[in-house]
């Protein structure tokens, strides 16, 4: 299957922008122990100062209109050059699908199948999403509007659950925590969640939609993900209120604690059932722009024969490099931040940058 | 790699050859006799074929034979359209230089008739009804069609039972078959194109389309599959529909099928292409969207909102079919926390006896339904549904009381099975996905089970019907995929079938009760 | 942990085989390029040794120049 | 196509080989619906006590209810909760099963030292369940498990069904070990239990019955409240949606229905120091039960009611109010919305906040509204003047 040819409309684009960030958003473990109750107002923050980050991204999309990341990064430093950063980004692009797949076998492992080893869920997750990636672009997004109603679904349904066990009390107090742990939570979450959106410039070149539409898709897809994050981490805090910091995943405690009649109770596992299907969603797309990284790098024509040993070696990578939840979440909150940021947001923008002082854009005949 | 290499050779070196054509004449001779004697040892005098020697003309100058089969053939009509008008010019015919020419026009009072000059034609033309007319020393002869044969009546189908709307169904004779769609759609542009398929057989198979709607590519893409079958003889659609559909390993029909002309009338006004096939009463029609097995016939003619109902008790009961038994068995092996606690007991309770796994139990349960269905169907009709319902009751009963098997387990396999026949069209799908996704969900739960809902929504993506995307009901906008809105208001075809998605006719109708107060609020005349 | 290393392994036959049919070398050696440290992770894997992520490690080395929280 | 088919196959396969680790067969479970956790004689061990439902092979799912005992009690004594179960499941032929564990019930001297460290594995481990309800009870713990139950299947049910309707009247009689470890966490709250006490003689069927509240600062059991001082709680406390309460005065015995009641509580600073906290209870009433009060006609009933009702709270709240200020626990979460409203404000009131909740001068004004008087307009006196 060549890169090129498939397309996708930019609804769909925009569907699966609002998947990605609702596939996170079950995973606040990263802000809740560092800024307790205010995470619901971190999230507001990192949002605001996302969204020039948005724009940018949208500006980079236009300017190199049939090129993905990695050709932009090869076009404008060169091959040599490029192909380093490009290693470099796939390395990033590597190591995102791994902690991805990390957290989805953490959560099946707490909430349904406590004692299947690692490697099943691993390979299990990894098989589906191969034969996803195998299939094309098209069979991966069409079903993002699907998801986006059911996760919407999931979380409006399970407010309604929750109303008689919410405190709007637990929401305070506002401010009370030094600024160095805000601007901590705004970095984590401009990497975790927000950051993460740096992976569709690879998917951008397939998708059908002119100058304006793609500001209006991708922003509106980021605000709709980044509408319902905020909603998911209001409700687990108002529900959980100080214990909200305790939890490796407060949503899997949130949805224990819906209690309607004397038969609707411990239905948790059919809520996380409809997230995980997200998280698959989630990793089937970082998988697919890891193997396009890879075809990128040595230029394959086809990158359908390389998807099953990439998805191999992310299987045992994602076995050995994290231990347990602690120090996944511990590098979640301090190493990447750092790292990320720089190459999901500095980075671009510098590529931005140069391509707008030296006026590099893809050749004329190809900019429709 | 070498034992590789070595297989393929020995398959290239006996490798079947292709049907040999039998006929090793080619052009008629002039004489009679010898006609004749080739027409004999072609046909090899079987009991069937029919040769009448007359003599006609002034004082019977003239010699002719008729070739037919005896009971393809109407034989008053040929004694009356043939051989009576050929005796009333005994006494004016002269010796004509053109005889063949001159008896087709003027003497030959049946409506088709067609001059041959090759065995080959004559002999497929005698074969599929016709009568065939020599004359001494002409070189060509008339096919004159007599078609007589034993037909059966139009009746209701029996595989789609219906409470309101046409009950006439397809028989075996194609010509029935194409007329019933000609009387529903009266337009001239509708085209019937005839392909004869498989060597021995020679089944005439009709494509019938709307010029102006059909999709071009999907009509040419199915010509030029049917022109690639190579076969020896093609009863059913069925066997057809093996041969020209897109991918024939995955588990879901991707050409449709059906008994009820009104149906195939509505699939071609759709933009469909309907393919008739002689000697069975199914029609198909290409190409295919998963959203149409869930849509029957009465939708259309019933109430509106009993529509919408009945639309989502059937997919709901295409869930319950698939993943009845996969739930059942996550929920008591895996989750048993969902399970409220006094239901938790009654289970236990239920299953202290039985000593199988639960997976065998619904194994047992699942193999027993489909014995019990085929014998329900093999069986003759009276015998059938005493079979079905004495298994069902007897069966389930005693195999609760023997221990054999759980009570619930019973009760989640036989609303499996009753959910599995609300939905004809797919009921060859749903036994083969509840299998697997069982098999998932026996090794891992819940996590199993979505995991086996992934495969299926990305194979069923992945899946094409003739270039159109099959699963596309759903993800496209479609007026009549999950609910059905208002006749009036359904204005546009579904995508991908038609040529360029021409808008059907009275989409402008507004609701005639509106239409009504508006005029009166005009007039002012207060009700 | 072997065992499942291994069914794997026999679905990527599926994916090598077109690969050997048209001598695509490039494909092969990029391939091998995943599936050699693959392999070498399963063994550790196997052995129950976690290796420390690179994350982490750029983490202490960043925290070593001051630049965290 | 054939590519697509193998791979599911071998997806399929692959399965088939690696067996199946959380199959649990229904059977083999032993369904656990309430904990009880005493002090036992040895110094530093705990009397664990398990009840769960004796399941029995029965045709056609009815219920045998023939025989009577339909309850499993199990025993153990060990150092840790951990070790009390892992030791059950050695010596139990089925698995205990934690899910539907319904009740954790604690004997009065646990709750008296630590009850913290025994709520740890509730919340900590996957296969037990955090929202599980928690009971002090007097004395002995395990003598519930001893109540014979005619209606429900075991003791516990039995309570859980019990705590569920009242709690439905009264919201903070439901108290789950989550709600306990978040008042743990917050500085200055300290949570109150319900407490019950198995009643001996074993005639009438009302098997045990709840005598109250047990105060508790942070995980110490400090105090116990009886039925009155707990009105005055409920007061306070407000949100609740129905209770009642019976006032003799000398002219007759009312007894109303309080609907609906809300409190507003506000603090008053002397120089952001707290001196003052003024507690207005809203409270919809209505009269149930009216008997005396001849000589008051229609109009002025109404008044003399309203000043009964009136009086009668402002003693029962001030006199909760001073016992829980002489207890030094803020039960009330006075603390907490200080926190929550004016954080800086907290920040240097936080270590002595006992003290200064002692200190607190409180003062009381209900705001009541008689609905209804039911369905009798006069006063009804046998023989009385019209």
């Amino acid at each position: 299957m060549t890169i090129a040819e498939t397309k996708i409309s930019g609804r769909q684009f925009m569907y699966s922008i609002i998947c990605f960030i609702q596939a996170s958003a079950i995973l606040n473990a990263f802000i809740s122990n560092i800024t307790y109750q205010e995470s619901w107002l971190v999230v507001i923050f990192a949002f605001i100062i996302f969204i020039p980050s948005v724009f940018m991204y949208g500006a980079l999309i236009n300017r190199f209109k049939d090129k993905n990341l990695i050709q932009i990064v090869i076009q404008i430093f060169g091959p040599i050059l490029g192909r380093i950063i490009s290693v470099i980004y796939l390395i990033f692009f590597l190591s995102i699908t791994m902690f991805n797949i990390t957290d989805l076998t953490d959560i099946t492992k707490t909430s349904m199948l406590p004692t299947t080893p690692y490697i099943i869920l691993v390979m299990m997750c990894i098989l589906i999403t191969a034969w996803a990636v195998r299939s094309g672009l098209r069979v991966l997004t069409i079903y993002s509007k699907m998801y986006v109603f059911l996760a919407s679904f999931i979380i409006i349904l399970s407010i309604i659950f929750l109303f008689n066990v919410i405190e709007i009390g637990n929401l305070f107090p506002i401010f009370s925590l030094p600024l160095k742990k805000y601007v901590q939570g705004i970095h984590i979450l401009n990497a975790i969640p927000f950051g993460e959106l740096v992976v569709f410039l690879l998917i951008a070149p397939n998708v059908q939609m002119n100058k304006k539409q793609t500001y209006k898709y991708f922003f509106l897809g980021a605000s709709i993900g980044a509408f319902s994050f905020f909603l998911t981490v209001l409700r687990d805090i108002s529900v959980l209120g100080e214990t909200f910091g305790m939890f490796v995943f407060p949503s899997l405690v949130a949805f224990r604690l819906i209690r309607i009649t004397e038969a609707i109770t411990r239905i948790e596992i059919l809520f996380i059932v409809i997230l995980i299907i997200l998280l698959i969603f989630k990793i089937s797309i970082l998988y697919y722009v890891t193997v396009i990284t890879v075809s990128q790098i040595f230029n394959l024509k086809k990158y359908k024969n390389i998807v099953l040993s990439v998805g191999f070696f992310l299987m045992t990578a994602a076995i050995v490099l994290s231990a347990n939840s602690i120090q996944h979440t511990l590098a979640a909150q301090n190493g990447a931040p750092f790292i990320w940021v720089t190459l999901q947001i500095i980075f671009p923008f510098i590529l931005l940058l140069i391509s707008l002082i030296f006026n590099i854009k893809s050749p004329k005949e190809e900019s429709k | 790699m070498f034992s590789f290499i070595r297989r393929k050779l020995k398959y290239l070196r006996n490798r079947p050859k292709g049907p040999k054509d039998e006929f090793t004449y080619s052009f008629l001779s002039n004489n009679l006799r010898d006609n004749i004697h080739n027409i004999q040892s072609i046909f090899g005098n079987s009991a069937d074929i029919v040769i009448r020697n007359f003599t006609f003309g002034k004082d019977s100058s003239y010699e002719g034979a008729l070739v037919f089969v005896d009971g393809l053939v109407d034989n008053i009509f040929i004694s009356r359209s043939i051989l009576s008008p050929l005796s009333d010019w005994k006494d004016t015919l002269e010796s004509k230089d053109n005889l063949i020419e001159f008896i087709e026009k003027q003497i030959l009072q049946n409506p088709e008739v067609k001059r041959l000059s090759t065995y080959d034609d004559a002999i497929s033309d005698c074969l599929n009804g016709n009568t065939i007319l020599f004359v001494n020393d002409c070189d060509t002869c008339l096919s004159i069609s007599t078609k007589g044969f034993e037909k059966r009546a139009v009746t209701e189908p029996q595989s789609e039972a219906v409470v309101r709307g046409p009950r006439e169904g397809y028989t075996e004779n194609i010509r029935t078959n194409t007329s019933l769609i000609r009387r529903k759609i009266k337009s001239p542009s509708l085209r019937i194109e005839n392909y004869v398929i498989g060597e021995k057989s020679k089944t005439n198979v009709a494509l019938i389309y709307l010029e102006d709607v059909v999709n071009p590519d999907v009509l040419k893409k199915l010509r030029s599959r049917l022109k690639r079958i190579k076969v020896d003889a093609i009863f059913e659609s069925g066997v057809l529909e093996e041969y020209i559909e897109d991918s024939s390993f995955s588990p879901f029909a991707t050409i449709a099928y059906s008994e009820k002309p009104d149906v195939t009338a509505a699939n071609i006004l759709e933009g469909r292409i309907a393919i008739v096939v002689d000697g069975t009463p199914f029609v198909i029609t290409v190409p295919m969207l998963f959203i149409e097995s869930f849509q029957s016939a009465e939708d259309y003619y019933g109430r509106n909102l009993y529509t919408y109902l009945i639309r989502i008790v059937r997919y709901v009961a295409y869930l319950i079919a698939v993943f009845g038994p996969a739930f059942y068995i996550s929920l008591v092996n895996y989750h048993q926390g969902l399970i409220p606690t006094t239901l938790l007991v009654t289970i236990i309770n239920a299953r202290e006896g039985t000593s199988f796994p639960i997976i065998i139990e619904i194994i047992i349960m699942l193999f027993a339904f489909e014995i019990m269905r085929e014998a329900g169907i093999r069986l003759p009709r009276p015998m059938g549904q005493a079979i079905s319902i004495v298994g069902a009751l007897i069966m389930g009963e005693a195999a609760v009381n023997a221990g054999l098997v759980g009570a619930p387990v019973v009760i989640v396999v036989a609303i499996t099975a009753v959910a599995s026949f609300l939905i004809p069209n797919q009921s060859e799908t749903i036994p083969v996905l509840r299998i697997f996704v069982l098999i998932l969900a026996t090794f891992a739960g819940l996590f199993g089970l979505v995991i086996g809902l992934l495969a299926i929504l990305i194979h069923l993506a992945s899946l094409t019907s003739f270039g159109v995307p099959y699963f596309s009901g759903f993800t496209r906008y479609n007026q009549d995929s999950i609910i059905r809105t208002q006749l009036k208001s359904m204005t546009k075809r579904p995508e991908g079938i038609a040529k360029n998605n021409i808008v059907r006719r009275g989409s402008n109708m507004k609701n005639y009760s509106i239409k009504e107060n508006e005029a009166e609020d005009r007039v002012g005349v207060q009700i | 942990m072997i065992v499942i290393g291994v069914i794997y392994l026999l679905i990527m036959i599926m994916d090598f085989y077109p690969i050997i049919k048209h001598k695509k070398v490039k494909h092969l050696i990029i391939n091998l390029m995943f599936i050699i440290p693959g392999l070498i992770f399963l063994f550790l894997a196997a052995k129950g040794i976690i290796v420390k992520s690179w994350i982490t490690i750029i983490w202490e080395f960043l925290k070593s120049l001051g630049i965290s929280y | 196509m054939k590519k697509i088919f193998i791979l599911v196959f071998l997806l399929l396969c692959s399965l088939f080989l690696v067996g199946c680790w959380d199959a649990r067969e229904i059977n083999t479970l032993f369904i656990v619906t309430g904990i009880a956790i005493d002090k036992s004689e040895q110094e530093g061990f705990f009397d664990v006590s398990v009840i769960g439902i004796k399941t029995s092979p029965s045709r056609g799912g009815s219920q045998s209810s023939d025989d009577k005992d339909k309850k499993i009690v199990l025993k153990t004594t060990t150092r840790s909760i951990r070790d009390a179960f892992f030791h059950l499941n050695l010596n139990y032929d089925r698995t205990l099963y934690l899910q539907h564990n319904q009740i954790v019930i604690f004997g009065e001297d646990v709750a008296k030292d630590d009850l913290h460290r025994h709520l740890e594995f509730f919340v900590r481990s996957e296969n037990s369940r955090m929202e599980t309800l928690m009971l002090i009870v007097e004395g002995r713990a395990d003598e519930v498990f001893k109540m014979d139950v005619k209606q429900e299947q075991n003791s516990t049910i039995y309570l859980f069904t019990h705590i569920q309707t009242i709690s439905r009247r009264v919201k903070h009689y439901k108290i789950s070990v989550l709600n306990f470890i978040a008042n743990l966490l917050t500085e200055g709250f300290h949570s109150v239990i319900p407490i019950f006490a198995v009643n001996k003689n074993d005639d009438d069927d009302m098997p045990i019955n709840m005598t109250g509240f047990a105060v508790f600062r942070n995980n110490k059991m400090i105090a116990k409240i009886t039925d009155l001082e707990a009105l005055g709680f409920v007061l306070l406390k407000g949100d609740v949606k129905n209770t009642n309460r019976t006032i003799i005065s000398y002219d007759g015995m009312v007894s109303f229905d309080f609907d609906d009641i809300k409190t507003k509580k506000e603090i008053i600073y002397k120089d952001n120091y707290p001196i003052k906290i003024k507690i207005t209870i809203e409270i919809t009433a209505r009269v149930e039960e009216l008997l005396g009060f001849e000589k008051y006609s229609i109009q002025d009933l109404n008044r003399e009611l309203h000043n009964i009702v009136q009086q009668e709270i402002i003693n029962v709240a001030t006199q909760t109010f001073k016992y829980f200020q002489e207890l030094k626990v803020d039960v009330f979460g006075i603390g907490l919305s200080i926190y929550q409203h004016h954080p800086k404000k907290w920040n240097n009131l936080r270590n002595d906040w006992d003290n200064i909740f002692a200190s607190l001068e409180v003062e009381i004004n209900p705001k009541v509204v008689i609905k209804d008087y039911g369905q009798i307009v006069s006063i009804y006196n046998p023989g009385g003047v019209k």
